[in-house]
C-alpha cells in the first residue's frame, strides 16, 4: 500500500489537479463572455425582459436563490433520507440514508466537474449541452442573462446542483433494501450523467427540443419526478421483490422519522418550486403560494380517500398525500392561481392512492413508492399544467385547456410521453449493464441479515 | 422455593407491584413480552397495505418465593392484574431448585 | 361506492370548481385596486412611509418575507410535532403529529378560501374582514400598501397564514392523548373561523378596533400565544383528565424530539418575529436580536429555578424555558431593545416554571402545558410590551410605562383581557358544540390502547 | 426561601435592570457614532470599496445575513446536538444535547452582554476590543461599514454571535460523557470570554493583530475550528478516559439522529460560509459553491479510504467525511475556486480518517472527535488557504502559494501555530482552574449510571 | 403440564406461530432476546473503531401445554423454525407447576 | 441438566460471557430486563413532575448446562457478575427435561 510506485504517481496525480485547478481558477476569471445573441427566453419563463444594459447582480433576487438552493439540498438531506428511512425496517435504515448521502456527494462533484455542462452549457444539435464548461470553466460571478439576468451564474448552477442531486435520491425509494453498494454507486454516476443531464437539457437548456416546442415545466414535473419515478420502475422490475415481500410484514420501523421528512420536504419544496422563478418578487410568491395549496389539498384528498376506503384515516396517508401534492404543483407552480392548485392538489391525492392501492395487484415492489408517488404524480402534474396553465398568472407561460388553448395539453403530453420512454429504456438498459459487470443485488444472506451490516458494517441503533 | 412468572397488562404493573411490596415481596424481574392468544390483535395500514398484528404488548413478572408464600403471591397478583377482559394473562408456577444471591453468596431463601 | 349517480354528482362538482378556478384566476389578474385612502397605518407598525408614488416590489424584502413563511411553516411541521409528541408515551405520537400536519392542510386552504378575507380584508363595524378577498380574488402579485408596501400582497397573506396554521397547532398539546379525530377536525375548523380569523382582524387588520385602540402585538402575543393558550386551558377543563393522570407514569418517550422540536421552534421563530418586520431592514434585525436573547435568558431562569427549587437543571427545562421566552418576546420584539429582552426573557422562564408547578395543584390535565407556557407566557409579554416599549427601538410604536407612558400598559390589559375572554368562551361554547354532535373523546378502551392505533391503525415504532 | 430580606434583595435587583435597561435602549438609540476615519478594510476582505456617503441598507444583504444567522443557529441546536447525541450511548445523550443548548443559552447573553464588544469593539492594543460596546450600547441599526457596510450593525453582531456561539459546542464532543455539569458551565463561561473573544479580536477584528499581518480566515478556520478542536485536545487530556473507555463496546446509540445532525450542519454551514461574504451577491455565491464541493468531496474521500482500508464504506465515515470537509473549507470558502475546493475536500478526508485512526494509538480519548475533526481539519485548511487562495476568485483576498505568493502561507502558518498554543495552554489552564475549584469530573458511580441521570434525573427515552 | 421455551430465528416466528395455531396451541409469549452460540456475531466499525458483536438478534417463544401435547409442539417447532444452517436456535422442555388464567381464575389444563 | 438464570448487572454481561467461554459454555441467551429489589432506582422529573422509577435495568443470562458444570457455572458468574454493591442480582436455577436443537434434531446434553 506505501509501495514507492504508487507514491508516485499519487504524487504525479496530485500535481496534476493543482495545475487543473490553478487553470481553471484563471478560467473562472476570464469568464467575461458577452451574452450577446440571446436567442430565446429566460430559462422557466420567467417574465424578466433581457435588458440592453450590462447585467447587474441584485442582491435580493441572489439571496433568493442561494437561499433556495440551501432549501433543496435539506430536502435530500436530511428530508428524504429521513423520509425514505423510517418507512424501512431497522436493519436497512442507514443504506437508504446512505444513498441519499452518497449521492448528494457524488452528483455534487459530478455536476461541478462535467453535468452542469452537459445540460445547461451552450446547446449542440438541441439534445445536449457541450463541454464547453466543463469544470465550471467560464461559469463564474456574473449573471449569464439568458438563464438568470440578475444573480451570478454560479447561483444558477448550484441551485440546478441541488435539483440533479435530489432526483436520481428519489429513485432510492424503489430499489430500497436489497441493492448492492457498489451496483448503486455505479447506477447513480451513469444514470445522471447519461439520462438526468440530456433530459434537463431538452426541456431546460437553452436550445433543447423539448423547450423550443413549447413544453411548460416550472420546477421539474417531467425532468425531476417523471424521470425518478418511472426510472423507479424499471429498477423494481429489474431487480425483483425483497425476499419475503407478501408474506413477512414490513412496516415502517419509524413514523415520527418520516413524518419528519415530508414536513422537511414541504419546508424544503418552497425552495425547489418558489426559487425556480429565480427571483424574488410576484412570481416567487405565486409559486410558493401554489405549492403551500397543493400540498394542503392533496393531503387532504388522500387522508379522506383512506378514511372513506379503509375506514381510517393515517398519519403515513396525510404525509404520503403531502409529497405527493408537492409533485404535482411543481410543473405547474408558477404558471397557475391558488384555486386550480386546489384542483392540482385533489387530483394528486386522490390519483397516487389509487396507484400505490394497485402496486400490489400489478407485483412489481416498488419498496417506497418512488414510482406511485413521483412517477403517476408528476405525470398528473405535467399534464394538469396543461389544463390549468394562465397566462394571467405568468406572461411567460402558457395558457392551458380550460384557458382556450388545447393544443398547450398536446404538447404536455407529448413530453410526459417522452419523459417515460427515456427514463424507463434509459434506466432499463443501465441497470441490465450494471448487473452483467458489478452484480446488482446482495445475496439473499445479505439481504436477509439487513443492507447495514453487510454492506457497511454498522447498525442504525443500539 | 418457587418461581412464580405471570403474564399481565402492562398498565397493570404499577399496581400489582405494590400490591406484591405491601405483602412483604423484596424483589421481581420484569420483562417486556409480546402476547399471542385469545386476545386478538389488531390491524395496521400503511399506505394501504394492511398488516394483521396478532401480537399484544404484555409484561411478564418474574418473582422467586418461598414454598410458604405461593398461594398468597398468587392471590395478589390474580386480584391487581385483573380486570375482568380478554387478555389479562396466565400464572405460571414453577419448581426452582435454588438460589444465590451474588453479592453475598447466600443460598436459599435468605437470598430472596 | 361507483353508482352512476355518485359519478356524475362528483363529474358536476369537478366542472364547478373549474369553473371557479378559472374565473378567479381572471380575477387574480385584475386585482389592480388602488390602495386609495389608506386610513391607518401599516401593520404593525412598521416604520415605512407610505409612499405617494405606485408601490414598487422590493426583491429583498420579499425574500425575507418568503423566507420566514417557510421558517414559520416549519415551526408548526415539523417543530411543533417534535416538540409536543416527544413528551408523550408511545402509543400517541403519530395522534398529536397527525394533529400539527392536519391544521397545517386544513388551514392552509380555509386561509385561501375565506380565512384571510375574515381576517383581513375590508373592514366590516371594525369586528371583521369582509368576503370580499375569498379564494384570494384581488389578491395577487402587486403590493397592497396598507398592509406591506415593498411585497406582493400574497407574500403578505401566506406570512399570515402560517400564523392562522400554528395558533390552532399550539392548543393540541392542551387535548394530547385524548381527543376525537373527527371531533378534532370540526372543531380546528370552527376556531379558525370563529375565533381566530376575528381576532386577527381586530388586532392586525385595517380598521380593528383593538388596532385602533393602540394595542401594540409585533406578532401575535394575544392574537396566536394568549388565544390558543387559554384556549387550551378551556379543552383541559372541558375535556377532562387523561386516564390514569396522577396516577400513572407518564414520562416523555423521547426527549431527543422534544429538543430537536425546541431547536426548530427557536430557529422558526427568527422568521416569525424578524418576519413580522415585512421588510429585511434595521427593525427586523431588531426583532431577530430580541427574540434570541430573550429565548436564551428564559432557558436559563427556567433553569435555575429548577436547580434552586428541585435540585437538578433538566433538558426537557431547558427547552421548555426557551419556548416561554420567545412565546413572551413574540409580542414585544419589535419594540423593545436587548436589555429589556433579556429582563422579559427572564420573567418568562421563572413565571412559566411556576405556572407549570402549579398545574397539578389547580387539577385540570393540560397534557403538554399548552396554557401554561403559551397562555401565561403570552400574557406575560403582552403586559411586559407595555412596560418595556420604546419608540427610540421602533418609532412607529409607543413608549411603555418604564419610557414615561402608563396608559399603554392599561391599553395591553385591555387587550390581554379581551383575549382572554374571546378565547376563553369562545373555546368553550366551541367544545361543548362539538361534544353534543360528535363526541369529544375517545372511549376509555380506545384510550387505553392509545389513538395512533385507535383513531389511526398505525404504531409509532415497530 | 422566602424570606423578607430575599425578597427586597431581588426586587432591588430588578429595579437595578430596569435602570439599565431604559438607559441602554436610549444608548441604542444614540449610535449614530460616525465612521469616520476607516483606517482598514472591511472584515473578511468583502470586494465592496468603502463608499463615501452615508451608508445605505441594502434589504438584500441583510435578509442574507439574518437567514445565515438563523442557519448558523440550527448548525448548533439542533444540528451539532444531534450529530454528536446519536452517537454516544443511551445514557448520556441529553447531556450533550443539553450542553449545546446550554452553550447557546449563555453565548447568547454574553455576546450581548460583554462579548461582542471584547472581540468587535474599538481596538486596544491590536489584542483586544474595549468594554464601549457593552450591552450593545452604541450597536443600533445603523451599519459600521468598517464590517459591513449595507446590512445594520446588529445584524452583523448577531450574524458572529452565532459563530461565538457553534465555537465553544464543538468542544463538547471532546469531554463528553464524563463532566459535571456545573464545571461544564463555568468552564464555557471563561472559555468564551478569555479564549474565544480575544481570537476573534485578532483575526476579524479591527486593528487586531492577525489581521493587520494579512492572515486570511473567511470564516473561520483558526478562530473556531482550530480554536475549538485543540481545546477539545486539552479537554480530553486533563479530564482522562471515560471508565470502560477501550474495553467495553461503545458503539453510536442512534446514528440516524447523527446522519440527520451531519446533513443539518451541511445545510447551516452555506449560512456560515456564504454568509461571511456579508452581502448577497458573487462572493456569497462563491463560498456557497466552494463549501458544497470540498463537503461532498470530503465525504467521499473519507469513504474510499475506509473501503479500502477496513474493507466497508459507512455511513458514520460519510457524514464524518462531510462536516471534516465543511471544517476544512471553512477558512478558505471565499478566496478558492470549485476545483481547488475538490483538493481541500479531498484532503480532510484523508487526513481526518487519518487522525481518527491515530486517535487510538495516541491513547487520548477524545470522545467523538472534536480534535480529530475540528482540529485536525481546521488545520489543514487554514494552511491550504495559504496554497489555493486567489486574487482571482476575490480580489480582497491574497494569492497563495500555488498562485505565485509562497509567502502566504507562511502567515497562515503563523496563525495555525498562534491559535494552537493559545487554545491549548489556555484551555488548559482554565480547566485546571475549574477542576481545583469545581471539580471536573463525575464520580465514577455517575458516570456509570450515566449524566442523564446523574446530572439532570432525566432519561432520553422511555 | 410442560413449558417449551424454543429461542428461534426472528423471521422464522411469523411462520412457527401459524404452524402452532394451526395444531390447536392458542396462546404463547414471545421475547425479544440475543443469543450467543455457535452462530458467531459480526463487526461493526465506527469511525475506524471496529467492535465485535456476539449477540445475535433471536427470539424466544414460551408455551404452556398438556402433556399429551408436548411432542406435537416440539415437532412443529423444528419443522418450520429450522433453515439448517447454524444458529436455528434451541428448544428447551420444563416441568410445570400449575397454571392461573387471571381473568376466570382457571387453574390447570383449562387455563391454557 | 439445569437452566441456570441470572439476573446481573448490564455492564457486566461482557466480563461474564466472556468468563462462561473460558470455561467452555458455548451458547446463552440473554435478554434485557427490569429488576425491582433492595436497590431502588431513582427519580426523574419533567417539567415539575416527579416520578419515582423503581425499576432498574438488569441483563437476565439464560444458560442451560449439563449437570456436571452446575457448580462451576454458579462460581463463574458470581465471581465475575459481582461488584459488592447492592443490585448485583441472583443466580436461579431449575431442572431442565429436555433440549433440541432445532437445526439437527439432536437431543439432550449433545444439544447444548
Ligand atoms: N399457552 C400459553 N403459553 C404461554 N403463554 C400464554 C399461553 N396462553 C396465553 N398466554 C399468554 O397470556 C396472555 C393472555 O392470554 P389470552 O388468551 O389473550 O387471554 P386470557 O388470559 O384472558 O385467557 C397472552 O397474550 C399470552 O402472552
Ligand atoms: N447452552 C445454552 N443455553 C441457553 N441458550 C443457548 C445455549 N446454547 C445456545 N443457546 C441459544 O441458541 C441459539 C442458537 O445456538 P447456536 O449455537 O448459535 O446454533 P445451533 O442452534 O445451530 O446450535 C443461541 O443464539 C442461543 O440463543
Ligand atoms: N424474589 C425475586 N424474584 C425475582 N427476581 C428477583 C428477586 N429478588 C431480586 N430479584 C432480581 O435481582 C435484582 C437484584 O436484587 P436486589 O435486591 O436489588 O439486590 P441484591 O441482589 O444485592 O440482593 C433485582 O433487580 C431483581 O431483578
Amino acid at each position: 500500500m506505501t509501495a514507492p510506485g504508487r507514491c508516485r504517481i499519487g504524487l504525479r496525480w496530485i500535481l496534476l489537479c493543482i495545475a487543473i485547478s490553478v487553470t481553471s481558477a484563471d478560467g473562472v476569471l476570464a469568464e467575461e463572455m458577452p451574452p450577446a445573441g440571446s436567442l430565446s427566453a429566460p430559462v422557466q419563463s420567467s417574465p424578466v425582459a433581457p435588458s440592453p444594459s450590462p447585467p447587474k447582480i441584485d442582491t435580493g433576487d441572489t439571496t433568493w436563490l442561494l437561499t433556495s438552493s440551501a432549501l433543496v439540498l435539506a430536502m435530500t438531506a436530511p428530508g428524504l433520507a429521513l423520509f425514505y428511512s423510517g418507512m424501512l425496517r431497522r436493519k436497512n435504515v442507514l443504506s437508504t440514508m446512505m444513498q441519499c448521502f452518497i449521492i448528494l456527494c457524488l452528483v455534487s462533484l459530478q455536476w461541478v466537474l462535467w453535468g452542469y455542462s452537459l445540460a445547461f452549457g451552450p446547446d449542440k444539435w438541441h439534445v445536449i449541452g457541450g463541454l464547453d464548461w466543463m469544470g465550471l470553466s467560464g461559469v463564474g460571478g456574473d449573471p449569464y442573462p439568458d438563464y438568470a439576468a440578475t444573480v451570478p451564474h454560479q447561483a444558477f448552477m448550484v441551485f440546478q446542483l441541488m435539483f440533479a442531486v435530489i432526483t436520481p435520491a428519489l429513485i432510492t425509494g424503489a430499489f430500497a433494501e436489497r441493492i448492492k453498494f457498489s451496483a448503486f454507486v455505479v447506477f447513480i454516476l451513469l444514470w445522471t450523467t447519461v439520462i438526468y443531464d440530456p433530459l434537463a437539457h431538452w426541456v431546460w437548456g437553452i436550445g433543447g427540443w423539448l423547450r423550443n416546442l413549447g413544453a411548460l415545466d416550472f420546477a421539474g414535473g417531467t425532468v425531476v419526478h417523471i424521470s425518478s419515478g418511472v426510472a423507479g420502475l424499471a429498477c423494481a422490475v429489474v431487480l425483483g421483490k425483497r425476499h419475503g415481500h407478501g408474506r413477512e410484514p414490513m412496516p415502517p420501523h419509524n413514523l415520527p422519522m418520516t413524518v419528519m421528512g415530508a414536513s422537511l420536504l414541504w419546508f424544503g419544496w418552497f425552495g425547489f418550486n418558489a426559487g425556480s422563478a429565480l427571483s424574488g418578487g410576484a412570481l416567487a410568491t405565486s409559486a410558493f403560494v401554489a405549492t403551500n395549496t397543493a400540498a394542503a389539498a392533496a393531503a387532504l384528498a388522500w387522508l379522506v380517500s383512506e378514511w372513506v376506503y379503509r375506514g381510517k384515516p393515517t398519519m403515513l396517508g396525510a404525509a404520503s398525500g403531502a409529497v405527493a401534492g408537492l409533485v404535482a404543483i411543481t410543473p405547474a407552480a408558477g404558471y397557475v392561481g391558488p384555486l386550480p392548485s386546489i384542483l392540482i392538489g385533489i387530483g394528486a391525492g386522490v390519483i397516487c392512492y389509487i396507484a400505490v392501492l394497485l402496486k400490489d395487484r400489478m407485483g412489481y415492489d416498488d419498496a417506497l413508492d418512488a414510482f406511485g408517488i413521483h412517477g403517476i404524480g408528476g405525470t398528473w402534474g405535467a399534464l394538469a399544467t396543461g389544463l390549468f396553465a394562465s397566462k394571467a398568472i405568468n406572461p411567460g407561460g402558457a395558457d392551458g385547456l380550460f384557458f382556450g388553448n388545447p393544443g398547450q395539453l398536446g404538447i404536455q403530453a407529448l413530453s410526459v410521453a417522452i419523459s417515460w420512454l427515456v427514463a424507463f429504456g434509459g434506466t432499463y438498459v443501465l441497470l441490465k449493464l450494471v448487473d452483467v459487470t458489478v452484480g446488482l443485488r446482495v445475496t439473499k444472506e445479505d439481504e436477509v441479515t439487513g443492507l447495514d451490516l453487510s454492506q457497511h458494517n454498522e447498525t442504525a441503533y443500539s | 422455593m418457587k418461581l412464580i412468572e405471570a403474564v399481565i397488562k402492562p398498565f397493570k404493573l404499577e399496581e400489582v407491584k405494590e400490591a406484591l411490596e405491601e405483602i412483604g415481596i423484596q424483589g421481581m424481574t420484569v420483562t417486556e413480552v409480546k402476547g399471542f392468544g385469545r386476545q386478538k390483535g389488531h390491524f395496521e395500514t400503511y399506505r394501504g397495505t394492511a398488516y394483521k398484528s396478532e401480537f399484544v404488548p404484555k409484561v411478564e413478572i418474574k418473582v422467586a418465593v418461598a414454598d410458604s408464600q405461593v398461594q398468597r403471591v398468587i392471590e395478589v397478583i390474580m386480584r391487581h392484574a385483573k380486570t375482568g377482559s380478554i387478555g389479562d394473562g396466565k400464572i405460571f408456577v414453577r419448581q426452582l431448585d435454588s438460589v444465590v444471591r451474588i453479592r453475598t453468596g447466600e443460598v436459599g431463601e435468605t437470598a430472596l
